[in-house]
């Protein structure tokens, strides 16, 4: 009964979360610069990473292995946007112009 | 968990395995070909990541653990460094690659003509399964106490070979010392004599 | 009881004395731990070799876990022989180095040398010593990298390139082995040599099995510069600083010798007639094709030291000839060229560094009249000379002797000629040197001499003088040598 | 000192989470291991001189929460932008200003707006930060600086508590 | 400076965890995966990840040269001790059961000591390979 | 004590080297020390003689290099008698460099002694020699010792010629006789010099056909065709060297070498009984035509006397190979006599270029005049060479035809006689040209005066050209050592 | 079951990331493609634990998840560098 | 369903081929590193494959599980990582002081650098 439950929880959670890490992977391949693509990275980074470790969370039960699942996501959480920020920093820095509407229209002129 | 339950997934490890090679192999062709070496050098970071995940398919975690330590952060690091000393672009090679490709293709054909006869994935019947290792597997627990049977063979049945391992990683860090130590000094001079 | 402790005890001592240099981080302590330590092991190595000869071989369980479960160290009279050799060399090699290096490596680095030069060391024993396949890896990499380094501390640029090289294609050597190991232990489950021997018999003629054994062949050759896969010597024994040369020309491609050796009589063993690959033969053409290349390489050679690293690569050929015939008489004359051409060879790099200390060159040109400054010294190189080209009465010549005529025995007689080819050819290039140094007029290049102290000229000639005496007093090489290839033919 | 301690005795905990066997060896190696690690720490302290100003208040996991929603509605937006076949997307730059006081309220703000999908730091300055957001309202949700507020607030219940 | 302060804030919070969960690593190397080269290793990589962030200079005078270079040799000398240790109990070369009245325990014991010792010498020697190749200009 | 002097015969020579060169700096004292041991050996020399011909065989064992095989040596009548003729020849020889090293102000005088007493060490050794190997040993060294002599002026010709000698000598020697050596060692296992041949009823005809190739091949100092581009080279050296060359050390070391793997390695009965021995007596007999015809070409005298060597040579070669009691006798004697013949005849050239500057044949006109005592010299010589009564070149020749006639060899027969006529054709002009009167060239006329070469000279020219007449007197010690060896056969 | 369709989706999106590190252009795409493949990968290990049976591993992950930051990091600040060192 | 069975053997090897051309065919010091890395990665995976069992798993002893895979290929392979390792630092090293004293870091220019020098 107990491990019926769980099933369907585990399924919504980890489904949902598979869904927003694909739809994070399209994005890194579908946006136009790499300003947009933080972006796109960032949604695996949080829920995507976030609801499957949640769901894994469920599986685990109370035991050592949900509590390290935690940490793993609260490191994700910490370290994620350092890096995306180090990133969008460095890149800025460097003249990575930053895609913009107006851009893609002037260079089609 | 239940044994059985796992059991009938019993082939879901060669098809990841075979997806992740897969990926493995690109990277790694990508790694080579690409001339931005720092491009090289973060693909070599993924490459290892792959392989770690391979690792832990094929049951080989603290392969698996040292691969990602490994790979992560140090050898980036390093990688990173001496391109930063060396410069980040590779020159076109005049070679012809013709020579190296026929070495490489005879070397190549020789290894797959062995593997034709090599046990098959995962085959409980193959030599190696049959011989030594279930010594370590059934006797690892009540002679060393520890569970994990590869540090039992690592530390004590074939602790000699971790203390080479060790001498090797001492050997490399003394010779890298020993080498870039007064580099700057190092003169360009082509005298064998110097004055002290 | 200690003295059943000695196996190890040999490696431990290095094992110990060498980070010892490094916290030292002084040239001098480090020189004195690192020869003291050097002379114990050797006190201990000729103990145990008595104790060989005497009673037969020795097993050491590492760890106490009996093999194939754990590491074994097996010595027996093949492998003692060549630790014996290599301590020896090692032994002399370091009183010489006490002033020659001052000229060749910063104070503030010496200490690191020594250290990297013992840890060379106790790998190549660590290579003989073992009774383990992957271990012998291990060991491998060991006295691989510590080589690697040593040659790139030489003066000049180029040694940084040669020991560049020699990484490169050292390591694919010794990936080649470790693949080789991987097949092998694919088919027997084990790593320990005299069980996977007898477990590799009844599959010998399986496919994975001979990819094994090629792949770790080609592996050895590498490691052992047989021709053509010797690119990375010459220019590592000629830009390594001089100590370096001295010791890697003795004794470091010996060890690749004996791994062949050992791989081929004791693992391959008794099923060595399989027909699928011809092994022995396509090592014996290579070998025959090393022995002339090198020798007609080696005649058109200006530098001294590069010279006589092609001879090297023709000496080398040599005993992969005698290695190759499976015969007492052959791998006699193999075993026995091993430690007399590692002699040989040792000396006269040695007697080099003598030279470019004291007048800073080593370029033939410019060593015209260099017998009339330095008499002795090149009256060491003309003994060494002598012993290269095979002239009885030295070291090189019984090497040969058996060669010859193990290949006469086993039919082969075009290997016999070109052996004396080969030697006619290293009458040429000894010559090139002796002229040079002896007979050539002209202006002497060269401005002062240095003088040498007793520190380079005794260990000098105590290796010429061994030279001369193996090549007469052949009891104990040849002693060891008839036994050694006893032990693995025996049956034929 | 009481920063040293707490530092000790979070790790410590981690150590007892991460372990899951409680020997008593394994208790003192924990106990050797955490000090080694918060002595470490003490001596990059020393050298560099940043010590991080990190302090637990009631309101932090009420700010978690909030944020945790805050993410989950971007991404669902973000989402939506990126799987819409002609990718609705309008990209601008934009310097917000941030009125927290020490370097970690800084870097926790910076943070957080990057880790709510949508919205990129791209530059933290003293009193504001350059944010990239992909289309004009993710970025409406900052400059009406509820969770700028939120981050002031949360130093300063830090202050307070200390 | 505040170039890197989003980083360094970060990093600075991350490097005392990096370094237990190294030391974690290091104590339970034959429960789980892991043991005292990967200790090593993630122990050399938190001090790495400072000397990024920072500058090496400063690392550098955080772990100065020598003393790395000391520390990684004392880990070998550990290593080849244990083995002396157990020769003078009266067995063989590292057979640590005679380390201990009990061979299992003895053998426990042996092998938590040598794994320290790997862990010393892999995280001494990453620090000085690094430091040697990232000191240069 | 017959070992003692055994060794002494090869140790004074040799340790006088460290003397010679300790004393480089006082030429008399250097010299001195030249001619005391080689008197000294000489001496050692008669008394191993005497020891042999009381039927004593003096052995001397010194290591095993290889278990069975060691170095030693062990004292053989023909050994013997080519250790006396060198050591001999030796003292005459120092007499004469003495005086032609300072007559023509050689350089590096030191090194010149001290290489020749060096090698007459080492043709010491190769007369004693117990087996093939330790032959070897001393062969090589006696290549590589007189190596240093043949360069001796350092000219870039010098080094040329020194080349070549090296080359073939060591090529030969290396590819050919060690190689042989070797096959006989696994054929038998043992390479010592034992009367009556090793190898006899051992191996196959076959075997036997190509061993004797390789050993008669290998010996390139025997200069058997077409291995003799050495000797004409060496030419180069100064007329001392050429003496010791081509008269005692090296090319006596060849046919003594020939001799003896004829007669103690193969035996008779191998070389007759197979016909293996007959090739050999042709290629001598080419060899003895050939090198006779070059030699009445050539118009150096030097060079004419080079090739002269070259096909008597091969008269001992030829008697090895007829292969009997008879002929060996004569080949033994004939190292002997043509020993003291040549060096008589180069020691004139010497005599000729230091007096007079000439090296020519066709500038020798009237030489005769101005130095008749070299002239008369010159003279008993060629009779050697010749094989006429009154000298000892006569008693070869008698004893050569009676082997052959014995052999019933008629090619052998013939090959003597047209060499004879040969020989005699190449030396009679020289003697003529020399007795002729003063020529009608306007710058020759310093030749009239009587200008002979220096004293020492002098004396050694007269002293081998009376030996050469006395051994045609009183053959019978020398006679008997060689019938003593082929005593039973 | 759905530990398999997770590892599919991570794989399938492993493989979207490996195209974007090929494709660059830039060598920020690059990284970031690399930096975010590597949460996938810590993902994917977990998951993957929890596949096999044995969740313990999930050491591997956090162990990644501590280290992939430093990679990033350490490239980054190579990338800096560099960029400094051409102004200069 | 054969070659899948075998399928890792032979990736391992085209990886060491591909790793293997690399170091001969490219002239950059560091890329023929990283070249050499793949290589030594390559028999990793050879080994590993070994030493996997169908239905085992990881070698960890738990009561849960009757089926291990053989450790024994995971301890090699774990020195051969540390081995490869202390390669590539030497390796590196070696680029680093061959870059500072040539002043290039690709192989074809260091011979022409020496050719120059009137070194063979
Ligand atoms: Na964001
Ligand atoms: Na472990």
């Amino acid at each position: 009964m107990n491990s019926i439950i769980i099933d369907i929880f585990g399924w919504i959670l980890i489904g949902s979360g598979a869904f927003f890490v694909m739809t994070g992977g399209l994005g890194l391949l579908r946006l136009p610069d790499v300003y947009c693509r933080i972006h796109a990275a960032g949604l695996t980074d949080t829920l995507g990473a976030g609801l499957m470790m949640v769901g894994l969370m469920l599986y685990a039960g109370a035991t050592l292995v949900t509590v390290k699942l935690i940490l793993v996501l609260v490191f994700l959480l910490f370290t994620s946007p350092t890096a995306s920020h180090a990133l969008a920093h460095a890149a800025r820095l460097d003249g990575v112009v930053p895609w913009t509407k107006k851009n893609t229209k002037e260079k089609r002129k | 968990m239940d044994q059985k339950k796992y059991k009938g997934e019993k082939k879901i490890d060669l098809y990841i395995n075979i997806i992740i090679l897969i990926f493995v192999l690109l990277t790694g062709i990508a790694a080579v070909w690409l001339r931005n070496l720092v491009a090289s050098a973060m693909l070599l970071g993924i490459y290892s990541l792959l392989m770690a995940t391979l690792w832990v398919v094929l049951d080989a975690v603290d392969v698996a653990f040292t691969e990602a330590a490994v790979g992560a952060g140090i050898t980036t690091a390093l990688l990173l460094f001496s391109i930063w000393l060396t410069g980040k672009h590779e020159k076109k090679s005049t070679k012809k690659p013709w020579l190296p490709l026929i070495g490489v293709i005879a070397t190549g054909g020789l290894l797959i003509f062995g593997t034709i006869g090599m046990p098959d994935f995962g085959d409980p019947n193959a030599p190696a399964h049959l011989h030594v290792a279930p010594y370590y597997l059934q006797y690892s627990v009540s002679q060393t106490t520890s569970p994990n049977v590869v540090t039992a063979v690592l530390a004590s049945y074939r602790g000699f070979d971790t203390l080479g391992e060790v001498t090797v990683i001492f050997t490399a860090g003394i010779g890298v010392l020993a080498l870039l130590t007064g580099l700057r000094r190092r003169r360009r001079s082509q005298k064998l004599e110097i004055k002290k | 009881m200690i003295s059943d402790q000695l196996p190890i005890i040999q490696i431990v001592i290095l094992l110990v004395a060498s980070p010892l240099c490094v916290i030292f981080r002084n040239g001098n302590w480090a020189w004195a731990i690192a020869t003291l330590s050097t002379w114990t092991v050797l006190g201990i190595v000729s103990f145990l070799t008595f104790n060989i000869i005497q009673e037969g071989p020795i097993s050491y369980h590492l760890g106490g876990w009996r093999p194939p479960f754990g590491i074994e160290y097996s010595l027996d009279s093949l492998n003692i022989y060549i630790i014996l050799l290599i301590v020896f060399i090692a032994s002399i090699i370091l009183p010489y180095s006490k002033g020659i290096i001052k000229k060749e490596i910063e104070h503030n680095r010496r200490h690191l040398f020594y250290s990297i030069f013992l840890l060379a060391l106790l790998g190549l024993i660590g290579i003989a010593a073992t009774g383990d396949l992957f271990n012998v890896y291990v060991f491998l990499e060991i006295s691989s990298l510590a080589t690697y380094v040593l040659i790139g501390l030489g003066r000049k640029r180029q040694s940084l390139k040669a020991a560049y090289r020699y990484l490169i294609q050292g390591t694919i050597g010794a990936t080649f082995i470790l693949i080789g190991i991987g097949f092998l232990y694919s088919m027997t489950g084990t790593l320990n040599m005299s069980d996977l021997s007898t477990r590799l018999q009844p599959i010998i003629d399986t496919r994975p099995v001979i990819a094994g054994i090629s792949i770790i062949t080609v592996g050895i050759l590498i490691k052992l510069a047989l021709f053509p896969l010797h690119l990375w010597l010459p220019a590592a024994y000629t830009h390594a600083p001089t100590v370096v040369s001295a010791f890697l020309a003795a004794v470091s491609t010996k060890v690749g010798a004996y791994l062949l050796l050992r791989f081929i009589y004791s693992i391959i063993g008794p099923s060595l007639t399989f027909d699928s690959i011809p092994l022995l033969e396509i090592l014996l053409s290579l070998a025959s094709l090393a022995i002339l290349v090198g020798a007609i390489i080696a005649i058109f050679q200006n530098d001294i030291r590069r010279l006589l690293a092609f001879s090297s690569i023709s000496q080398i050929g040599y005993l992969v000839v005698g290695i190759s015939i499976p015969t007492v008489t052959g791998l006699t004359g193999g075993i026995v060229h091993i430690a007399n051409h590692g002699i040989t060879k040792g000396a006269m790099f040695m007697t080099i560094g003598c030279i470019a200390y004291s007048v800073g060159e080593t370029k033939l040109k410019n060593l015209k009249g260099l017998a009339k400054r330095m008499p002795f010294t090149s009256a060491a190189l003309l003994i060494g000379g002598l012993s290269l080209i095979g002239v009885p009465g030295t070291a090189g010549f019984i090497g040969k002797w058996y060669i010859v005529q193990a290949a006469l025995d086993y039919g082969l007689w075009p290997v016999a000629i070109i052996v004396l080819l080969g030697s006619l050819l290293a009458i040429i290039y000894v010559g090139k040197i002796l002229e040079s140094i002896y007979f050539s007029k002209g202006e002497i290049v060269f401005g002062r001499v240095e003088k040498l102290s007793f520190y380079q000229i005794i260990p000098v000639w105590l290796l010429i003088i061994a030279t001369i005496y193996f090549g007469i007093h052949t009891d104990l090489t040849l002693g060891i040598s008839i036994e050694a290839s006893n032990t693995l033919v025996g049956g034929q | 000192m009481f920063r040293s301690a707490l530092l000790f005795l979070v790790l410590f905990i981690t150590w007892l989470a991460l372990s899951g066997h409680y020997s008593i060896f394994l208790l003192i190696s924990g106990v050797v291991c955490a000090g080694l690690s918060t002595i470490l720490t003490l001596r990059m302290n020393k050298i560099d001189n940043l010590p991080p100003e990190v302090n637990f208040t009631y309101r932090l996991p009420l700010f978690w929460i909030w944020l945790a929603k805050e993410v989950t509605t971007s991404a669902i937006s973000v989402a939506y932008h990126i799987l819409h076949p002609k990718l609705p997307i309008n990209p601008i730059i934009q310097t917000i200003s941030a009125q927290q006081k020490t370097d970690v309220g800084l870097v926790t703000y910076a943070n957080s707006i990057t880790l709510t999908p949508g919205t990129l730091s791209t530059n933290v300055n003293k009193e504001s930060i350059e944010v990239h957001a992909l289309s004009k309202n993710f970025i409406e949700s900052l400059t009406d600086s509820e969770m700028n507020l939120k981050i002031a607030k949360l130093e300063k219940s830090q202050e307070t508590d200390s | 400076m505040k170039d890197y302060l989003v980083l360094r804030v970060v990093s600075k919070l991350l490097i005392p965890f990096i370094l237990l969960f190294g030391f974690y690593v290091q104590m339970h190397g034959d429960y789980g995966p892991g043991g005292g080269f990967q200790a090593g290793v993630i122990i050399a990589s938190a001090l790495i990840l400072y000397a990024i962030i920072f500058n090496i200079g400063i690392a550098r005078k955080a772990a100065p040269m020598w003393i790395i270079t000391s520390i990684s040799c004392v880990g070998l000398l550990l290593y080849v001790g244990v083995g002396i240790a157990t020769m003078i109990a009266g067995g063989q070369f590292l057979e640590y059961g005679f380390l201990s009245t009990n061979s299992a325990s003895g053998n426990h014991t042996g092998i938590l000591i040598i794994e320290i010792g790997v862990g010393i010498t892999v995280s001494a020697v990453m620090l000085m390979i690094f430091f040697s190749l990232a000191g240069r200009r | 004590m017959p070992e003692v002097f055994t060794i002494l015969c090869i140790a004074i020579p040799l340790g006088a080297i460290p003397l010679i060169i300790i004393f480089g700096n006082h030429p008399n004292l250097r010299e001195s020390i030249s001619l005391f041991s080689s008197a000294a050996m000489c001496v050692a020399a008669s008394l191993v003689v005497s020891e042999v011909l009381s039927g004593g065989s003096p052995t001397v064992i010194f290591w095993e290099i290889i278990p069975n095989l060691p170095l030693f040596l062990k004292v053989e009548p023909i050994g013997a008698l080519f250790c006396l003729v060198s050591s001999f020849l030796w003292i005459v020889s120092s007499l004469y460099s003495l005086g032609y090293m300072r007559a023509n102000n050689e350089q590096n005088q030191t090194r010149f002694f001290a290489y020749f007493s060096a090698a007459l060490g080492c043709s010491a050794g190769i007369a004693f020699s117990g087996n093939i190997l330790t032959l070897f040993l001393f062969y090589e060294a006696l290549t590589l010792s007189t190596y240093p002599l043949v360069t001796h002026s350092g000219t870039p010709e010098a080094q040329r010629s020194g080349r070549i000698y090296l080359g073939i000598l060591l090529t030969t020697s290396i590819m050919l006789l060690l190689l042989a050596m070797l096959w006989t060692w696994i054929e038998i296992g043992s390479l010592d010099f034992i009367k009556g041949g090793i190898l006899s009823g051992k191996v196959s005809d076959g075997t036997a056909a190509v061993l004797l190739i390789l050993f008669i091949f290998g010996v390139g100092k025997a200069a058997i065709m077409p291995f003799h581009r050495w000797l004409p080279a060496a030419m180069v050296a100064p007329a001392p060297v050429s003496a010791l060359l081509h008269a005692v050390a090296v090319v006596k070391a060849g046919v003594f070498t020939i001799l003896k793997l004829t007669f103690y390695i193969f035996g008779f009965d191998t070389i007759t009984e197979s016909a293996s021995g007959s090739w050999l007596i042709y290629v001598a007999g080419f060899t003895i035509i050939a090198a006779s015809l070059v030699a009445l070409r050539e118009d150096n005298l030097k060079l004419r006397l080079a090739y002269s060597t070259i096909g008597q040579l091969s008269y001992i070669v030829l008697a090895a190979s007829l292969a009997n009691a008879q002929a060996f006798s004569a080949g033994a004697f004939h190292i002997a006599a043509h020993a003291f013949g040549k060096i008589t005849l180069f020691f004139c050239a010497g005599a000729i270029y230091t007096a007079m500057g000439k090296t020519k044949v066709s500038e020798l006109r009237g030489i005769g005049r101005s130095m008749p005592i070299t002239m008369t010299a010159f003279i008993i010589g060629s009779l050697v060479m010749i094989g006429l009564p009154p000298t000892a070149g006569f008693v070869t020749k008698w004893n050569l035809i009676n082997g052959a006639l014995n052999a019933d060899n008629w090619f052998a027969i013939s090959v003597i006689i047209i060499g004879t006529i040969l020989t005699t054709s190449y030396l009679a002009p020289i003697i003529i040209l020399g007795l002729k009167s003063e020529s009608h060239q306007k710058n020759s006329s310093k030749i009239s005066t009587y200008s002979e070469a220096p004293l020492t000279m002098l004396l050694a020219i007269v002293i081998t050209s009376i030996i050469s007449i006395t051994m045609f007197i009183y053959p019978d010690w020398a006679t008997a050592l060689s019938e003593l060896a082929t005593e039973g056969q | 079951m759905i530990f398999m369709v997770a590892s599919a989706a991570l794989l399938f999106t492993i493989l979207l990331g490996l195209t974007r590190a090929f494709a660059g252009p830039t060598v920020y795409d690059r990284l970031l493609a690399v930096n975010n493949m590597g949460t996938k990968i810590v993902l994917l290990i977990a998951v993957i634990g929890f596949l096999m049976g044995r969740p313990d591993f999930v050491d591997i992950s956090l162990l990644y998840a501590l280290l992939n930051f430093i990679g990033t990091i350490a490239v980054l600040r190579f990338v800096k560098q560099q960029r400094r060192h051409a102004d200069e | 369903m054969d070659i899948l069975e075998q399928l890792n053997y032979w990736a391992a090897i085209s990886l060491a081929m591909v790793g293997l051309f690399t170091i001969m065919s490219r002239g950059h010091l560091i890329k023929k590193l990283i070249g050499l890395s793949l290589f030594q990665t390559s028999v990793f995976l050879l080994f590993i494959t070994i030493g996997k069992l169908s239905g085992g798993t990881a070698p960890i002893i738990s009561k849960d599980f009757l089926y291990y895979s053989n450790p024994l290929p995971h301890v090699l392979i774990l020195t051969a990582i540390v081995v490869s390792i202390a390669t590539l630092a030497v390796g590196l090293a070696l680029s680093v002081a061959i870059k500072r004293t040539y002043g290039t870091g690709e192989d074809d220019e260091l011979e022409d650098l020496d050719r120059n020098e009137g070194e063979p």
